[in-house]
C-alpha cells in the first residue's frame, strides 16, 4: 500500500511540475509540448483513479488531438508573440485569488465532501444486465445518459461548423491546409505508409471492446483521426475539399445514425433513446461504429481548421 | 415541481427538431437549406405551440423521461409553465428572425453554395435547439451540454460576416464563456458529490443550506452570469452582439443571454430552493442594478447605434436580476406579482430588442454607416424602420402601452410592497435613461438630412415589416392583464410550502 | 486520493493563473485546457469516492468527464481556428485592442444580392 | 521456479529504469538537437525492451505478451521516424 501511496505522491508531484511548466513557458510552443507531456501523465493519473475509460480519452483527445491541433497554432504563429505581460502587482493578486481559489477548492473536496460518499454505481450496475453491456461506463454514455451524448456529438457537429466558418467567403468549400507547404519528408511518407493499417485495427479493436471493456467509439474515433491526418500529411491521400458530400456525409451519418435509433426507440421502445428489449447491444454498437467514422473525420477536420483554398473544379 | 405531472413526448421534439433539422441542413447544403428552414420554422413553432397548449389546458407540468431510465441515473425533460412561455417566444422570435434573414441569407440559383446562408440558417436552428434544450432540461449535466451548444451555436454567428474586430469579439465571447462553463461545472460536480444526483427535482428534495451547496451555488452562478453577461462580466457583451450581421444580433440579445439566466432561476428557485437568503438575493439583485445604470449611462455615451442597443441589453438584463429579492421572499402576493413581472421583462425584452436590432440592421444597410450624429433624414427614408425601432424604445423605457411597462409596473409594485423602495428608485431611473438613449436616436433619425447626406440604398419593405411586426408584439405584450399570471406559476415551487418544511 | 484532490484543485488554481495573466491568447487556451483537466480530475476523485457493486469508481461522473474531454476539445478548435484567423488578418493575437468598433463604421451586413 | 522468475522481471525492469534515466539526463544535458536524439532513442528503446522483457514472464495469456511485445514495436518503429524528422527538421533550421 505504502508503495501505491508513493507512486500517487511521485505522480502528482509531477504532473503539477508540468503543469507548472506548461503555464510558465516563455514560448508557446514549449508551452504546448509540455502540456503534452502533461496530458499523457494525467492520463496514468486516471488509471490510478481506477477510470481507464476516461484514461484512454485523456491520452488520445486531451493529449493527443488537443496537442496536435494546438501544435499547429505554436507552429503558425511562432514567435511573434511577445505580448507583454501584465505588471507585477497585478501578477501577485491574480496569484494571491488564484491560490485562495485553489486552496478553497481543496479545502472542499477534502472536508465538505460527505461520508459515505453518494454514489450511483448500484443502479448503474444492477440494470447492466439488461442493456447486455459489459462496461458500465458505456452503458451510461448509451444508455441511461444517452441524451447527453446525442447532444455533445451535435455539439462537436457545431464546432466543426464553426471552424469551417471562419474560411473567407471566396474559398468557402475549399480545401484546408495541413502541415508545411514543402512536399513531405520520404520518412513521414514511409511513416503514413506502414502505421495506419496497424492504427487502424488498434481503433475498430477499441471501438469493438468498448461495449464490455474500456474503450469505445470515442477513443477508436481519436485513433483513426490521427491515421488519417498522417496519412494527409504525407500527402498519400489528398484533403478532401469542406463542400464534398461524401465528406460532410462521413461527420454526419454518426450523429444521424444515433438520432435515428433514438426515434426508433420511441417508436418501438415507448421512449426516445429506449433500446427494445433484446436489441439493446447490437443497436449500440451499429450506433458506436456510425460514431466512430464520424468523430474519426470531425476530430481530423477540427485539426485541419478552415478551407485556405478554393476548391478544386 | 408539483407532484401532477403527464407524460409527453412533446419536449424532446422541442429539442430534436432544430437539431436534426440543424444536421440535414449541412447534409444537403446550398439551395435546399432554405427549404428545409421553410419547413422547420412552422414545425418547430407548431411543437412550442403545442407544449405552451398542453401546459396551458392541463395545468401541470409535462415530463418526458429519456429512454425510460428514471433519474438519478436517467435523464428526465420537464416543460413547466415558464418553460412552456419561454419556448413559444423564442419560437416566435426564431421565426420573425427567420422571415427577416430570408433575403439577407439566401443561396443565388445555380451557383456555388454560398457560406453566410448555409452557416447562419444552421446556426438559427442550432441555438434554437439549445434553448429548447435549456428550458425543459431537468438534469444539471444535461443542462451543461446544452449551454455548451448554445455557446458554440452563438460563437461563430458573432463572427459570421465582420471584419477583424468581430473575430476578436467572438474569440474573447469564447474565452468568457469557457470560463463560465468551468466554473458551473465546479458546482456540478459538487452537488453531486454531496447529493448523489444531478436531477434538479431530486435536488430541491436533498439540498440542505450547508456549505458544501452553497459553494456549489456560488459557483454555478458565477459561471452562467458570465454568460448572461451580469455587470461586473458584461465587457464581452457589447463588441460581439454588435459586430453580428442584424438577424444574428437580435437572437443574440433577445434569447441567447436569456438561456444563461433562465438556468440561474431554475438554480436557486427549483433546485436549490431552501438557499435562497436575503445576503444572495440583495446582493444579484444589486450587481442587477448597477448594470441598469451602468449599462444605460455607456448606451448613452456610443455614437454607434448597434453599440448602443448592445449597451441597453447590458441594462435591461439588469432588470431581471430584481426577481431574486421580489419574487425571492415568501410574502403573497408580492413574490408572485414580482415573478411575472421579471419574466414578462425577460419576454418584452426579447421582442423589443429582436426588433430594434432589426431596424437598426436595415438602417446601417441603407446608410452604409449606423453613426447616430449621421442619422438626420432616415425617419424620411425608412419611416417602417424608424417606427419599429421607437416602440420597441417604448418598451425599454417602460412606457405604456408597451410590454415593458407592465413588467416594470408589476415589479415597481412588488418592490414598494415589499418595502425595498430603493429597487423601484433604480427601475425609475433606469426608465428615464432608457428614454435619453432612445430619443436621442428617434430625434436623429428625425432631423432633416444634412447637406452632404449620402444617398441611401434600397431595403426590402418586407424585412421593415418583420421588424415592425416584432416591435407590435412587445407593444401587445402590454395587453396582458395587471397581475400575476397563473400560466407562470405552473409547476413552481410554492414558497409557503417549502417554507414551512 | 487525497493526493490526487489537492492535485485536482492545484490544477484549477493554475489553470486560472495562466488564463487570467498570459498575455497570449494561445497560451490562454492552453491554460485553459489545464484549468478544465482539473476539474475533470474532480469528477474523477467524486468516482473514485462513489466505488461500489463491485466497480472501482462510479461509472456516471466517469461518462461525465468522457463527454465534458470531448466538450473542451471542441472548444479549443474553436478557439484557436478564431486566433488563427485573427493572427491572419492581423499580424498578432492581442487581445488588448481596446475595440475600435467605436470609429469604425459598420462592417455589417452583407447586402442582398 | 516462481521466485526465479521474479528475479529476472526485477532485474529487467529495473536495467530498463535505468536505461530511461541515462536517456532523460541525456536529453537534458546534451547541448543539440542530434546529441539529445541519440542519447534518448538508445536509451529509451533499450530501456522498453528491457522492460517489455522484464514484464513478458509476469503475463497470463499469449495474446497479453503479445500486445507487450506489440507496443515495444510499434514505439521503436514511431521512435525511429519522429527522430528521423526531428534531425532533419533541426538540421534545416
Amino acid at each position: 500500500m505504502t508503495s501505491a501511496l508513493a507512486f500517487d505522491l511521485a505522480l502528482a508531484a509531477l504532473v503539477l511540475a508540468i503543469a507548472t511548466l506548461t503555464i510558465a513557458a516563455r514560448e508557446a510552443m514549449s508551452a504546448v509540448i509540455s502540456f503534452i507531456a502533461y496530458g499523457l501523465l494525467l492520463s496514468l493519473a486516471w488509471v490510478r483513479l481506477r477510470a481507464p475509460d476516461v484514461a484512454l480519452t485523456e491520452a488520445a483527445i486531451g493529449a493527443g488531438v488537443t496537442g496536435l491541433l494546438l501544435l499547429g497554432a505554436a507552429a503558425t504563429i511562432g514567435h511573434r508573440q511577445a505580448g507583454a505581460a501584465p505588471p507585477l502587482a497585478l501578477m501577485l493578486a491574480a496569484g494571491l485569488a488564484c491560490a485562495l481559489v485553489a486552496s478553497g477548492l481543496a479545502a472542499t473536496t477534502l472536508v465538505l465532501l460527505p461520508e459515505p460518499a453518494p454514489t450511483l454505481a448500484p443502479p448503474a450496475m444492477a440494470s447492466l444486465a439488461t442493456t447486455g453491456l459489459g462496461n458500465p461506463v458505456t452503458a451510461v454514455l448509451f444508455v441511461y445518459r444517452a441524451l447527453d451524448t446525442l447532444l455533445e456529438k451535435v455539439v462537436l457537429v457545431l464546432a466543426l461548423l464553426g471552424v469551417w466558418s471562419l474560411a473567407p467567403d471566396r474559398v468557402w468549400g475549399g480545401v484546408a491546409r495541413l502541415g508545411p507547404d514543402a512536399p513531405p519528408r520520404a520518412m513521414l511518407v514511409f511513416l503514413a505508409q506502414l502505421l495506419p493499417p496497424v492504427g487502424m485495427l488498434i481503433a475498430i479493436y477499441m471501438f469493438w471492446t468498448g461495449a464490455d471493456h474500456p474503450g469505445g467509439a470515442f477513443q477508436g474515433g481519436a485513433i483513426l483521426a490521427a491515421m488519417w491526418l498522417i496519412v494527409l500529411t504525407a500527402r498519400l491521400a489528398d484533403m478532401p475539399a469542406t463542400s464534398h458530400p461524401g465528406l460532410r456525409l462521413l461527420v454526419l451519418a454518426g450523429p444521424m445514425l444515433f438520432a435515428a435509433i433514438g426515434f426508433a426507440g420511441w417508436a418501438l421502445a415507448d421512449a426516445f433513446l429506449a433500446y427494445p428489449e433484446g436489441y439493446a447491444k447490437p443497436l449500440i454498437i451499429l450506433a458506436e461504429a456510425g460514431l466512430t467514422l464520424s468523430i474519426a473525420a470531425t476530430l481530423a477536420c477540427l485539426v485541419a481548421g478552415p478551407a485556405t483554398r478554393t476548391p478544386p473544379p | 415541481m408539483t407532484d401532477a405531472a403527464s407524460q409527453s413526448v412533446l419536449p424532446v421534439l422541442g429539442i430534436m427538431l432544430p437539431a436534426t433539422g440543424m444536421l440535414l441542413m449541412l447534409l444537403v447544403g446550398g439551395r435546399y437549406v432554405e427549404w428545409l428552414a421553410l419547413v422547420l420554422l412552422p414545425a418547430g413553432l407548431a411543437v412550442a405551440a403545442a407544449i405552451f397548449a398542453a401546459v396551458w389546458r392541463e395545468g401541470h407540468t409535462l415530463i418526458y423521461v429519456v429512454g425510460g431510465w428514471q433519474p438519478p441515473l436517467g435523464i428526465a425533460l420537464r416543460a413547466d409553465g415558464l418553460s412552456a412561455a419561454m419556448m413559444l417566444v423564442t419560437a416566435v422570435i426564431i421565426c420573425a428572425t427567420g422571415l427577416f434573414a430570408g433575403p439577407q441569407f439566401s443561396q443565388p440559383r445555380g451557383r456555388p453554395e454560398r457560406r453566410a446562408p448555409l452557416v447562419f440558417w444552421t446556426l438559427l436552428l442550432a441555438i434554437w435547439a439549445a434553448l429548447n434544450a435549456v428550458v425543459v432540461g431537468a438534469d444539471l449535466f444535461n443542462l451543461y451540454v446544452a449551454l455548451e451548444l448554445l455557446t458554440f451555436a452563438a460563437v461563430p454567428l458573432v463572427a459570421l460576416t465582420g471584419g477583424t474586430e468581430t473575430i476578436e469579439a467572438a474569440l474573447r465571447y469564447l474565452l468568457f464563456a469557457l470560463l463560465g462553463s468551468v466554473s458551473y461545472l465546479i458546482g456540478t460536480v459538487l452537488l453531486f458529490a454531496a447529493y448523489g444526483t444531478l436531477d434538479i427535482a431530486l435536488l430541491s428534495a436533498r439540498v440542505r443550506p450547508e456549505p458544501i451547496s452553497w459553494i456549489a451555488a456560488s459557483l454555478m452562478t458565477i459561471g452562467l452570469i458570465a454568460k448572461t453577461a451580469l455587470f461586473p462580466l458584461h465587457l464581452w457583451l457589447p463588441p460581439a452582439h454588435a459586430g453580428a450581421p442584424a438577424p444574428g444580433s437580435a437572437v443574440l440579445s433577445a434569447l441567447v443571454v436569456k438561456g444563461s439566466f433562465f438556468l440561474i432561476v431554475r438554480l436557486w428557485f427549483d433546485a436549490m430552493p431552501g438557499l435562497l437568503n436575503l445576503a444572495a438575493a440583495q446582493l444579484l439583485a444589486g450587481l442587477g442594478a448597477a448594470a441598469i445604470l451602468l449599462g444605460s449611462i455607456l448606451a448613452l455615451r456610443q455614437s454607434r447605434l448597434k453599440l448602443l442597443i448592445a449597451y441597453s441589453t447590458v441594462a435591461q438584463v439588469g432588470y431581471l436580476f430584481l426577481i431574486f429579492p421580489l419574487a425571492g421572499a415568501a410574502s403573497e402576493p408580492a413574490s408572485s406579482i414580482a415573478w411575472t413581472g421579471g419574466w414578462l421583462q425577460l419576454f418584452s425584452h426579447a421582442f423589443a430588442k429582436a426588433a430594434m436590432f432589426m431596424a437598426a440592421g436595415l438602417i446601417a444597410e441603407a446608410l452604409g454607416h449606423d453613426r447616430i450624429a449621421e442619422l438626420g433624414g432616415i425617419a424620411r427614408r425608412l419611416p417602417i424602420s424608424t417606427l419599429a425601432f421607437a416602440l420597441a424604445g417604448l418598451s425599454l423605457m417602460g412606457v405604456p402601452p408597451s410590454g415593458g411597462f407592465v413588467a416594470k409596473w408589476l415589479l415597481l409594485l412588488a418592490s414598494v410592497m415589499q418595502g425595498q423602495w430603493w429597487w423601484a428608485a433604480v427601475i425609475l431611473l433606469g426608465g428615464v435613461l432608457a428614454g435619453a438613449y432612445v430619443l436621442i436616436v428617434v430625434g436623429k433619425a428625425l432631423a432633416p438630412a444634412g447637406a452632404a447626406a449620402a444617398p441611401t440604398a434600397p431595403v426590402s419593405r418586407r424585412r421593415e415589416v418583420v421588424a415592425l411586426t416584432v416591435a407590435l408584439g412587445a407593444v401587445l405584450l402590454g395587453l396582458v392583464p395587471l397581475q400575476p399570471s397563473e400560466l407562470l406559476q405552473i409547476g413552481r415551487l410554492d414558497v409557503h410550502a417549502l417554507a414551512a418544511r | 486520493m487525497t493526493i490526487f484532490a489537492a492535485c485536482a484543485a492545484l490544477l484549477m488554481g493554475l489553470g486560472l493563473f495562466g488564463l487570467i495573466t498570459n498575455p497570449q491568447p494561445l497560451r490562454k487556451i492552453v491554460a485553459f485546457n489545464i484549468l478544465g483537466s482539473g476539474v475533470f480530475l474532480l469528477f474523477g476523485i467524486v468516482a473514485r469516492r462513489g466505488a461500489a457493486a463491485g466497480v472501482g469508481a462510479d461509472p456516471v461522473p466517469q461518462a461525465l468527464v468522457i463527454t465534458g474531454i470531448v466538450v473542451a476539445f471542441a472548444a479549443t478548435a474553436m478557439a484557436v481556428a478564431l486566433l488563427l484567423r485573427l493572427f491572419a488578418d492581423r499580424g498578432d493575437t492581442r487581445l488588448d485592442h481596446e475595440s475600435a468598433a467605436g470609429t469604425e463604421p459598420a462592417r455589417d451586413d452583407c447586402r442582398p444580392p | 521456479m516462481s521466485t526465479a522468475i521474479a528475479l529476472v522481471t526485477v532485474v529487467a525492469v529495473s536495467a530498463g529504469a535505468i536505461f530511461f534515466l541515462a536517456g532523460t539526463i541525456g536529453l537534458i544535458r546534451f547541448p543539440d538537437a542530434p546529441c539529445r536524439l541519440h542519447a534518448l532513442t538508445k536509451a529509451d528503446n533499450l530501456g522498453l525492451g528491457l522492460i517489455v522483457l522484464g514484464l513478458l514472464p509476469q503475463v497470463g495469456t499469449l495474446a497479453e505478451a503479445l500486445k507487450l511485445v506489440c507496443i515495444w514495436l510499434l514505439v521503436m518503429f514511431s521512435g525511429a521516424i519522429v527522430t528521423q524528422l526531428i534531425a532533419a527538421t533541426s538540421r534545416h533550421k
